[in-house]
């Protein structure tokens, strides 16, 4: 399941789907990710994510086969929110449910990380001074590589 | 978007600097993603930015391309700063 | 947090309660192991834990010790169930909340794997023929092998 | 517990095919926790296996110990399986 959304999520109801999908397998790993109170700059009161509909959805969707052919995944379920969000607002969700659990925490971690770099989203902090497009960072680059 | 023409577009950052979000250009046999960021940038003002030190990533038909993937009529075609999700 | 219970515990409560105590922090991870529906023989169809009073949690807050001098531990919540539990069940649950995702998925994982090979719980399985204690497994003892 | 005994408690399958899950020893000078299992183990029948081959945990005072450990007066000392929690 692979959702872009305006709404905020609910990380009961995702955990509960995927306990329910993986019915039978072992373990569950769950990433949240949440707008930090400080950000690149002082004063950023909120962040605003735009993306590119359509491609996004395709990029998540491939991420996860990828993921699926290198560790057991029974079930992923990822959500990720556009739009304006405020400071400690819940902004990306990527959980596996596998039968192992070295496997659920891989594909989890592999998935988040190359959310990060691969999938197009972009970030613009908010602050009471005007706004910034933030630049990607070059250790969100690290991480993905060290998964190739 | 008409058979014969390449949909453009732009986001984030560039979207708001060039002040557009789509435009169409006219397919041409040899056409590269690379040779119509060049032809974009010769706009002068905002649009120089796309031949310039900032990295300006490509998409084609929604899936992440190269300066040297060809476009064909029909194409969509996409201009973007680096991601910046999660 | 760390509590070990008969009750089952809910994954919504634990998350919301990491979400508050790590206020202004942007990555939460959470694993939570459930009983498979396939045990290491036919025909299971429950297990029973048990544990060492005391000496349990001692082992668990050094084990959230540890993880938190080598990476970036906000708040750290452990559950582990003991007694009767069905198939499907949820049994343990781990939840970290740091300012970087990178370390709420390696803490999360280490606290993981060292609670399956050095807090004092013991598994047995219950089947319509008997029951038998289950017996480590050297695949956990590498895993944690591999964070020395 | 009194102050010049051991208590010595088993869990799992030990405290189950030993029928027993605590029990007290006197505490005396340059005992250590392999020294009590190798004497335990002299009682025969299920006790056998404490000085057999099936790897047995030690812990004293609820931290994991050695065989070396010494075990003093008031101290607990806990044998049991390796542990297959989580």
């Amino acid at each position: 399941m692979i959702s872009v959304q305006f709404e905020d999520f609910d990380v009961a109801s995702e955990y509960t789907a995927l306990r329910d999908s993986g019915a039978g397998t072992g373990a569950i790993a769950t990433f949240t990710g949440l707008v930090r109170d400080s950000g690149d700059m002082e004063g950023v009161t909120g962040l605003y994510l735009e993306h590119y509909p359509g491609m996004t959805e395709q990029v998540i969707a491939g991420l996860i086969e990828d993921a699926s052919k290198r560790w057991d995944v029974r079930a992923a379920r990822v959500i990720h929110r556009v739009g304006r969000l405020a400071l400690c607002d819940q902004i990306v969700f990527v959980g596996v449910c596998s039968a192992h659990r070295g496997d659920a925490f891989a594909a989890c971690e592999f998935i988040m990380d190359a959310l990060k770099t691969s999938a197009p989203f972009w970030k613009k902090e908010l602050t009471d001074d005007g706004e910034h497009w933030v630049e990607q960072k070059s250790s969100d680059l690290d991480k993905t590589r060290t998964w190739e | 978007m008409h058979a014969d023409t390449i949909t453009v577009r732009f986001f984030a950052r560039l979207r708001e600097e060039l002040d557009t979000e789509t435009l169409e250009v006219s397919a041409r046999s040899g056409l590269t993603a690379g040779a119509l960021l060049e032809e974009l940038a010769q706009r002068g003002g905002p649009w120089a930015q796309l031949d310039g030190d900032q990295p300006v990533m490509v998409a084609v038909n929604q899936a992440m391309a190269r300066p040297a993937t060809a476009l064909n009529a029909g194409d969509e075609v996409a201009f973007f700063p680096p991601v910046t999700g999660g």
